[in-house]
């Protein structure tokens, strides 16, 4: 008796409608902060396009980026050459639209296995404490202590030049930046009651870990991501410009920038098309990553 | 018949008056707070301190008191989210409180928690589905049955099956603390620790989320420890009432008594210090002077003390030993 | 207070002692042969093994870390193989250069960054607030070794206002310190900004308006101050990045500091040079981040007493 | 006829959110005469808080803004003064303690610097001056020590203590009017006791109004003279205390009251109102209470009523008791 | 010794573009600012190996003896000098009167001082090596000083010519000790003034010189090592004179702001070298291919842009005993049909390593582009100087080199022909790590040659054996000839005097301020 009376009080007291308010995902809740944002939805917009590019590049490049042409060096912007042609001849506009590819591909990768290991160290870090928490943090001090270059410098001394290698130089140091942001992200998540209701039930580290925590850190995983790939595309071509960065003739802007510099008076446009590159895509990143951080979680900072 | 299967143990378990459901000896939680050079002169926030109470099967008993008093404390120790620094938590008779992190999660699904904030209580990335389904997945129910279960225990809890695929932040306060009451109900436990489950809540839902908790506990025939600052809500829903003052109980009584005739001084200022919602009324207030001392250094003797408008030198020198002044009826006062 | 310093120092030595590990490893895997750099082109293979003896290059590695240790220990960073000056003097000379870049690009970054962060944080979705935020992102997407070579065609080869590099007089602090300080400045400006308007939707900020205070005073006094309190943490760690940015752009201004030192030491393997300057990095940035805790602790009171 | 105070009349203050208008305060009208007490009860989010800051004109850092309605202060529309008047006045003549004493104050200046801020502005005292006043509020407001706590910081006062300076920090230039927004919400209760007892002798000693926001009846009960009893944005009953707990009209109201459990009276179930609080999204049309009503009728789902007198000294918005003549209106 | 003395204006590359007839541009004072690519090491010429420091050591130092122009031994501080029959004692006659910059007086006391420094080996200095064959000094009377070798050697007098035999105070020697590598004390126009390492270095004009004081008041070094802003210093004025003038912006600034971009042509030859004990270089026709297969021009014109001449023998035309050999033309048809012959058809792929400034790695991606054309596919490792030495210097193996390709340069320091060839290409002993021999090319015939044109002293016969040698390797082609770099100077129009020789140090003796 007392079970029908309480399911008929139930029915009683929902009477509120959900209905206007349906739908309303992660997602979709996500998406209609972001689109408002005109400069991150543009920055966006400019991110896809670059994939677009660095995906068929060199099928829309008008010429091979590796032409030469001894008869047409260093020639301004025309219109055969929009971007003009470098020392060698070689039609800059086709060679930067070929290296998106490599700097997309070394910001994406070297943020990527990054943010994979500093994830791993920080959830690790975050979650079980004491003197493992200890060690990680430590190391990630020591890597903290030096600035960046220096350690992709040397680390690139030890591997040899190469884009492969900038790339791992570049993951490296990106550990403990990650490393730190999940930990803090963790130990907030950690102690938030919904993971201690979830502990309470008798879950174990793992799930606690990849079903409640890391989905927790993933915002932050995500927008510090996309501000990384513009600062890991900047490391990359100053240690280009440093002369440890891609070997000829990759076109990869950092290098296409630290070879046209001697010409820095004679044939400006030799670096200022990469130079626009660079920035451009940066700066697209960083727009985004404003943009993500403000839809995704207004409380993470720089 | 599902929901037969949910009440299963209430059926079966009859009135076992000889053994209680839930018994804490002496508990103890002291929080080492780091002072000093490297750490090494260690301080103490006695959160908990000393702290004994039985609960029988199918009752609900209440513990109040101020913030900071240990409520939630002795709350998590009860589900062995903290582990206690010392004292015996036994649990149908058997000892909880040894057992390490593997063989305690098997039994979790005998004691849910239901949590103070409703908003911070759920998971805001998962769907009502995924949190209520959550205990049964750790606890190893096969799918079918879970999917079934949710809908079922969402109508239990006054929400309806289509809320299922809903995120936590469509619902309002009311509706997520019955989703986490829906969660808690899931893996069927025999004790619900309630901290402080309406305190966050407007009071015309606080009202429907008491009477839920009552007829839940009569269907299903639950125990609750209740815990609560609201004096009057405590009232309400309990059997027997514990006062908790800086980490100690300082009376317990059943309802009856400690509220009809309190016996420490402390209990009857904050009895008196509740805002009776009835302007004719006008009461003979105890306004307590000062403020609640800090756990980290509690005062001597009997920590009330400072407070306390009828404190002599023995208090401040002697702690007073809980006494049982009429039956069941407990207070640790040098005035008895 | 006190107590919370000795604490903190003391606690820079283990850390110090993972780092001189770390340097120490770190320099001896670069490949490359301090010996044969030292002895010169002209050096026979018996010059060369004479050389490394005499650099004690030939012991095994943990006997090197240890006297390396025990040298620093006693005061002792021994002396550079390419110049052969002690390396304590070759390196106290760069310093002050890239002490007084860093300080110049850090000053004029923190000024601007906060004005930007303040103005856009109070205009906020203003034109002011995005003018200021496009060029603080600006600041963080320009390679900087670029926006140092524009600077220098701009200012001092076209329009002869500065010159372009060189350490004579406070204007040849200019372009590096801008160069230098344009990314820090951005990301200061980023982060007050968004740590004031975080701090703006305080209650206390609302206590403050209705005690009827003046915007300014609520904004300027009350924000502020505690808007700093993360600011104050965050540009601790930028030094690390000034540290980093002044090897490349010492290399275009033709500083000399110690970033410069590090590249031609690395590029000559001379070790005791690399290792010391590494360690004065290090220590550097340890001390600063201790002194921004410090700085921490007198913005914000509850702090002081832990 | 006591001297009015403050007068709102149909306040209407709206958000312009990312969902569109959020009415968080739609047609409030209150009046508070010299020396009188006036609480406001309402369920979380209907628009106390809203209201006085509205009153104090506080709206500027958020997307609100009052669209309509007048706010007389001693007979002068606040809503005419420009900044710098408002500044005048806030701090001065109108008051405000906060709900959250624990945040509200600043918690990197120290308890005097922020009590003489205010002194010195209104009642241009120099700072020695501003100094010992602070001291002597604070002594007004029974903090021991108060010179020692002058010198410290915020996070080294307990709660009570935090309420209790931020009341010395409102009463500090004898305000005319206090709005105390929830002022023991965040407190135990032998503290509330406490801080109740002492702004009851505060009002008494100084003939201060005061509107009491706060969703506890018994506060209410204890401290008011009258009651404003509002939902979802609108005063929907008003009366004076003993009325409003003996003969409630409103069938909100009359829930209310049923709802909250009472001490000492030991009913097995409680009354409860049904359902929920409606959200601004889905704000329902006609009485904004009509779906959760126990006497529910047609009209109500379809008209909104307004708010009526219905005795001498109490209105209230119920279609229960409108009169007809007033339906075509 | 054929050294053409260097006209500044003999190639007229420079030139185009350029107003000759510039208008003097004013300069204030007479202090002159110097902006050179690297930092110097030291100033003890005892202890100094690299061309730069000289530069700048040589304001302020001088030797008992010294080269002109034409690298000719002519007295300096000894008025002259007198050898016995077999050549093993040096006797030089002081000038009288000379004073060190701290007013020591300069007689033979002080040079038995230098020279006993040189000779000791237990001073661990760079340049013992000139003088271990020194017995003893001897001090015949104040102004008489005799050096006795341990052994006859004629060519002593040029180690005495050479900058390592400058003099020091020996009051300066024992008063800093090793630290006289900071504080030069010497004879010389200039005394030195301050020297901030990484800084500038700064000398001031020595108004009691025994030669007449020199035209400038001082001159400031300033180590600028990027390209564009050594540039812009001489444009805007903050320098007087830069060297190395970056080859691609000289036409642009040449004849500008009374800018004068000075070049001619050096003694640094520019090649690729193979491994002629690796597959496919151990071939001879494959070598040749790739000679046919690069453009010379080209390279002159887009690596070097048009500052360098093609290189048409091992050692450049300035250099002692060249003799000119017939090019290979570009001939990518031949190049083919030798690849063809040689069993590489298809090409193959190889690895060319060099320096990672931006001259080598544009130098290596020409190369690149160059054999793509006949099918061989470069991967181009540009490498930091550490690495370098590490991954070629530090094989001591022959056959365990991994060495393919590699791209650089070489300057015979003493412009003879034996130091131009014998360290690249002279067999086994010039293998690394021993020396330069990057190609690992061993021919019994041309170390016979090598060998025959040491043996003898006899111009005439040392001239044939180097022109058999020179046509030998020409035809061997363990390299691939590139070209001969132009030595780059700019300054302003105002300075004269001042010129860069042909193995790229500074010569500013006779500096001029014309206004
Ligand atoms: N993890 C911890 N570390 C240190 N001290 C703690 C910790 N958890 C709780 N405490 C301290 O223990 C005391 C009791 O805390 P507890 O949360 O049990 O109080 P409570 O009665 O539940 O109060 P409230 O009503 O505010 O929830 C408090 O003084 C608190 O500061
Ligand atoms: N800054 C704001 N931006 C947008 N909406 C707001 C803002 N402040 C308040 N509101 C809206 O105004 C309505 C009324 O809020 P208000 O704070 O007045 O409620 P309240 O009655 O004081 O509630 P509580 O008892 O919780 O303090 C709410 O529905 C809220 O959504
Ligand atoms: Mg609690
Ligand atoms: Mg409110």
């Amino acid at each position: 008796m007392a079970n029908v009376e309480l399911r008929e009080e139930v029915s009683t007291q929902t009477t509120i409608k959900l209905d206007k308010l349906s739908n309303k995902t992660p997602f979709s809740e996500f998406w209609r902060k972001f689109k408002k944002q005109r400069l991150a939805l543009a920055a966006g917009v400019f991110v896809i396009l670059l994939i677009v590019l660095a995906l068929f590049g060199p099928a829309v490049a008008p010429y091979s980026s590796e032409e030469f042409d001894y008869e047409h060096v260093l020639e301004g912007p025309s219109l055969t050459h929009w971007a003009g042609t470098d020392a060698y001849g070689r039609d800059i506009f086709s060679r930067i639209i070929e290296g998106t590819r490599i700097s997309l591909f070394v910001g994406l990768l070297s943020v990527l296995l990054g943010a994979a290991g500093g994830t791993v160290l920080g959830l690790i870090s975050g979650y079980y404490g004491k003197w493992l928490d200890s060690i990680i943090m430590r190391i990630c001090d020591v890597l903290f202590a030096f600035p960046g270059i220096l350690l992709a410098i040397g680390i690139i001394a030890i591997l040899g030049p190469g884009l492969g290698n900038v790339v791992i130089a570049i993951a490296i140091f990106s550990v403990p930046i990650f490393a730190r942001i999940v930990r803090s992200n963790t130990l907030a998540l950690k102690s938030t009651v919904y993971v201690e209701a979830t502990r309470s039930m008798g879950a174990k580290d793992r799930r606690m870990i990849w079903k409640h925590i890391f989905p927790g850190t993933a915002s932050s995983i995500i927008v510090y991501f996309t501000m990384r790939i513009g600062s890991a595309i900047l490391t990359a071509a100053s240690l280009s410009f440093l002369g440890l960065g891609a070997q000829p003739p990759t076109p990869e802007w950092g290098a296409m920038l630290s070879s046209g510099r001697d010409y820095l008076n004679t044939a400006p446009h030799v670096t200022f098309f990469p130079g626009i590159a660079i920035f451009l895509t940066v700066l697209a990143f960083n727009l985004l990553g404003d943009g993500l951080r403000d839809a995704l979680d207004p409380k993470i900072k720089d | 018949m599902q929901m037969l299967a949910i009440s299963e143990h209430g059926d079966c378990g009859g009135v076992k008056m000889e053994a209680p459901l839930l018994e804490v000896k002496n508990l103890k939680k002291y929080f080492s707070i780091n002072k000093g050079l490297l750490g090494r002169k260690k301080k103490f926030v006695k959160a908990v301190d000393d702290v004994s109470f039985t609960i029988k099967k199918g009752e609900t008993l209440g513990l109040v008191g101020e913030s900071g008093c240990g409520k939630s404390t002795t709350g998590r120790m009860l589900m062995r989210l903290l582990d206690p620094t010392e004292g015996q938590i036994y649990f149908e008779g058997k000892e909880i409180s040894n057992l390490n992190d593997n063989q305690i999660r098997s039994l979790r699904k005998d004691f849910q928690m239901v949590f103070q904030d409703p908003y911070a209580s759920l998971n805001p990335r998962m769907k009502v589905r995924e949190i209520v389904s959550e205990p049964m997945v750790i606890h190893g129910i096969p799918k079918e049955e879970r999917m079934e279960r949710v809908e079922k225990l969402l109508t239990v809890v006054g929400l309806s099956a289509y809320h299922a695929d809903r995120y936590p932040h469509e619902f309002s306060g009311g509706q997520r603390q019955r989703i986490g009451i829906a969660r808690a109900l899931a893996v069927n436990p025999k004790l619900i620790i309630a901290d402080e489950p309406v305190s966050a809540l407007d009071v015309s839902i606080q009202s429907q989320i008491l009477n839920l908790l009552k007829d839940l506990q009569e269907e299903f025939e639950l125990t609750y420890l209740f815990i609560a600052h609201d004096l009057s809500v405590v009232e309400h829903i309990s059997d027997r009432v514990g006062v908790m003052y800086l980490g100690k109980i300082v009376e317990l009584a059943d309802k009856q008594s400690l509220y009809q005739n309190p016996k420490h001084p402390y209990t009857k200022a904050l009895l008196s210090a509740v805002p009776i919602p009835n302007p004719r009324l006008k009461r003979e207030r105890i306004i307590l002077k000062g403020d609640i001392p800090s756990p980290s250094n509690p005062p001597s003797g009997c920590t009330f003390h400072t407070r306390c408008p009828l404190a002599t030198e023995e208090c401040r020198n002697k702690i007073p030993q809980v006494k049982e002044i009429n039956p069941g009826h407990y207070v640790s006062c040098h005035l008895f | 207070m006190l107590k919370y310093l000795i604490k903190r120092l003391i606690g820079i030595i283990p850390i110090l002692f993972f780092v001189s590990i770390f340097i120490f490893l770190f320099v001896h895997m670069i490949p490359g042969d301090p010996a044969r750099l030292v002895a010169g082109q002209d050096a026979s293979l018996q010059d060369v093994e004479m050389v490394r003896e005499e650099l004690g290059l030939d012991r095994p590695i943990h006997v090197q870390y240890f006297s390396f240790v025990t040298n620093i220990l006693q005061g002792d960073l021994g002396t550079s193989l390419k110049t052969k000056r002690p390396v304590l003097e070759e390196i106290s000379q760069r310093f002050m250069p890239t002490f007084w870049l860093t300080v110049w690009s850090m000053a004029w970054a923190v000024i601007f960054g906060l004005l930007i962060g303040v103005i856009s944080a109070t205009k906020r979705n203003k034109w002011q607030d995005y003018l200021g935020m496009f060029g603080a992102v600006s600041g963080i997407s320009l390679p900087s070794f670029w926006l140092g070579l524009m600077l220098i065609q701009l200012f001092s080869v076209q329009l002869g206002w500065l010159p372009t590099g060189g350490m004579d007089s406070w204007k040849s602090y200019i372009l590096p310190s801008i160069t230098l300080g344009a990314g820090v400045a951005a990301v200061i400006a980023r982060f007050s900004r968004s740590s004031l308007m975080d701090i703006l939707k305080e209650d206390y900020i609302r206590t403050g308006r209705a005690k009827g205070l003046h915007e300014n005073k609520v904004v300027w006094g009350h924000g502020l101050k505690n808007a700093m309190i993360p600011v104050v943490t965050m540009t601790g760690l930028q030094f690390g990045f000034l540290l980093g940015g002044s090897i490349v752009i010492e290399t275009v201004f033709s500083w000399p500091g110690l970033g410069r030192l590090l590249i031609d030491s690395v590029s000559f393997r001379d070790y005791p040079v690399i290792q010391a300057e590494m360690l004065l990095f290090a220590l550097e940035f340890i001390l600063i981040n201790l002194i921004v805790d410090l700085l921490y602790g007198v913005l914000n009171p509850q702090i002081r007493y832990e | 006829m006591a001297e009015t105070m403050l007068k709102i009349e149909d306040l209407k203050t709206y958000f312009y959110g990312d969902d569109g208008v959020v009415k968080a305060v739609d047609g409030v009208t209150i009046t508070i005469n010299k020396g009188e007490t006036v609480g406001v009860v309402g369920e979380s989010g209907c628009g106390k808080s809203v209201t006085s800051l509205s009153v104090m004109r506080l709206l500027h850092d958020t997307p609100g803004e009052i669209v309509d309605g007048s706010i007389e202060f001693q007979g002068k529309n606040l809503l005419s003064f420009s900044e710098k008047e408002m500044r005048q006045i806030r701090g001065n003549e109108v008051a405000m303690i906060f709900q959250e004493p624990m945040t509200s104050l600043n918690p990197v200046y120290k308890i005097g610097k922020q009590l003489e801020e205010a002194i010195q502005l209104h009642l241009k005292y120099d700072k020695q001056k501003a100094r010992e006043h602070a001291i002597q509020m604070l002594k007004l407001v029974g903090i021991p020590r108060s010179d020692e706590i002058v010198n410290e910081f915020p996070y080294q006062l307990s709660g009570g203590m935090r309420q209790r300076v931020m009341i010395a920090m409102a009463m500090a230039c004898r305000p005319k009017l206090l709005i105390a927004d929830e002022p023991t919400t965040a407190l135990d209760v032998t503290i509330q006791a406490q801080i109740l007892d002492l702004m009851r002798t505060l009002r008494e000693e100084s003939e201060t109004s005061i509107m009491l926001i706060t969703h506890d009846l018994g506060v209410v009960a204890e401290m008011c003279d009258r009651v404003v009893v509002m939902y979802a944005g609108k005063v929907v009953e008003e009366t004076d205390v003993y009325t409003l707990f003996e003969d409630p009209k409103h069938p909100y109201t009359r829930g209310l009251i049923g709802s909250v459990p009472k001490l000492g009276k030991n009913a097995n179930r409680l009354d409860s109102i049904p359902g929920n609080v409606p959200t601004p999204s889905n704000m329902p049309k006609g009485c904004k209470f009509a779906p959760r009503c126990s006497n529910v009728l047609k009209v109500c789902l379809e008209k909104e009523p307004v708010l009526e007198k219905v005795e001498a000294n109490h209105t209230c918005r119920c279609w229960l008791y409108q009169n007809t003549e007033t339906v075509g209106v | 010794s054929n050294n053409t003395s260097t006209n500044n204006n003999e190639t007229d590359k420079s030139k185009e573009g350029s107003d000759a007839s510039q208008e003097v541009v004013k300069k204030e004072g007479k202090d002159i600012t110097i902006a050179v690519a690297d930092n110097f090491i030291s100033m003890d010429p005892h202890d100094t190996n690299d061309t730069l420091s000289y530069s700048a050591q040589k304001t302020m130092l001088e030797g008992l003896v010294g080269f002109d122009k034409e690298m000719n031994v002519i007295p300096v501080l000894a008025e002259e000098y007198t050898a016995n029959e077999d050549a093993t004692e040096f006797t030089f006659k002081l000038r009288e009167g000379i004073v060190f910059h701290d007013g020591e007086p300069f007689n033979a006391e002080a040079v038995k001082a230098n020279v006993d420094r040189l000779a000791d080996p237990a001073n661990n200095l760079k340049r013992h090596s000139l003088f271990a064959i020194v017995k003893e000094t001897q001090v015949v009377d104040d102004y008489t000083v005799k050096v006795v070798l341990s052994e006859p050697f004629g060519a002593m007098i040029n180690n005495f010519a050479h900058p390592a035999a400058m003099m020091l105070s020996p009051k300066a020697l024992e008063t800093y000790g090793k630290d006289v590598s900071q504080h030069p004390v010497g004879t010389g126009q200039y005394v030195f003034e301050d020297w901030k390492p990484g800084d500038h270095l700064k000398v001031k004009k020595n108004e009691s010189y025994w030669n007449g004081a020199p035209n400038a008041d001082s001159i400031t070094f300033k180590p600028t090592p990027e390209n564009g802003a050594r540039v812009a210093m001489l444009q805007t004025g903050e320098a007087d004179f830069i060297y190395p003038v970056p080859s691609e912006q000289a036409s642009s600034i040449n004849g500008k702001d009374g800018v004068m971009v000075e070049n001619s042509p050096s003694i640094i030859v520019r090649y690729m070298a193979m491994n002629t004990l690796k597959k496919p270089f151990d071939d001879k026709r494959v070598r040749q291919a790739i000679n046919y297969a690069v453009n010379k021009e080209a390279f002159v014109k887009v690596v070097m842009n048009g500052y360098s001449s093609v290189l048409d023998s091992i050692i450049a035309p300035n250099t002692q005993f060249y003799s000119k050999q017939t090019p290979y033309e570009f001939n990518l048809e031949k190049a083919k049909e030798l690849l063809k012959e040689a069993g590489y058809e298809n090409g193959f792929e190889a690895t060319v390593w060099g320096s990672n400034n931006s001259s080598s790695i544009k130098g290596m991606e020409f190369m690149q582009q160059q054999l793509a054309q006949i099918g061989i596919k470069l991967e181009v490792v540009p490498m930091e100087a550490g690495t370098m030495s590490e991954k070629i210097w530090s094989v001591e193996n022959p056959e365990d080199a991994e060495l393919e390709l590699y791209y650089g340069g070489w300057s015979p320091s003493t412009g003879d022909a034996d130091w131009g060839i014998r360290p690249l290409l002279g067999g086994k002993d010039a293998f690394p790590p021993k020396s330069y021999n990057t190609a690992y090319y061993n021919s019994e015939e041309a170390n016979n040659l090598i060998a025959e044109a040491l043996s003898t002293a006899d111009p005439d016969k040392r001239k044939a054996s180097y022109e058999k040698v020179q046509k030998l390797l020409w035809d061997e082609a363990p390299w691939t000839f590139l070209s001969v770099d132009d030595t780059m100077a700019g300054k302003k129009n105002y300075l004269e005097g001042i010129y860069l020789l042909p193995d790229g140090s500074l010569s500013i003796e006779n500096l001029e301020i014309k206004q």
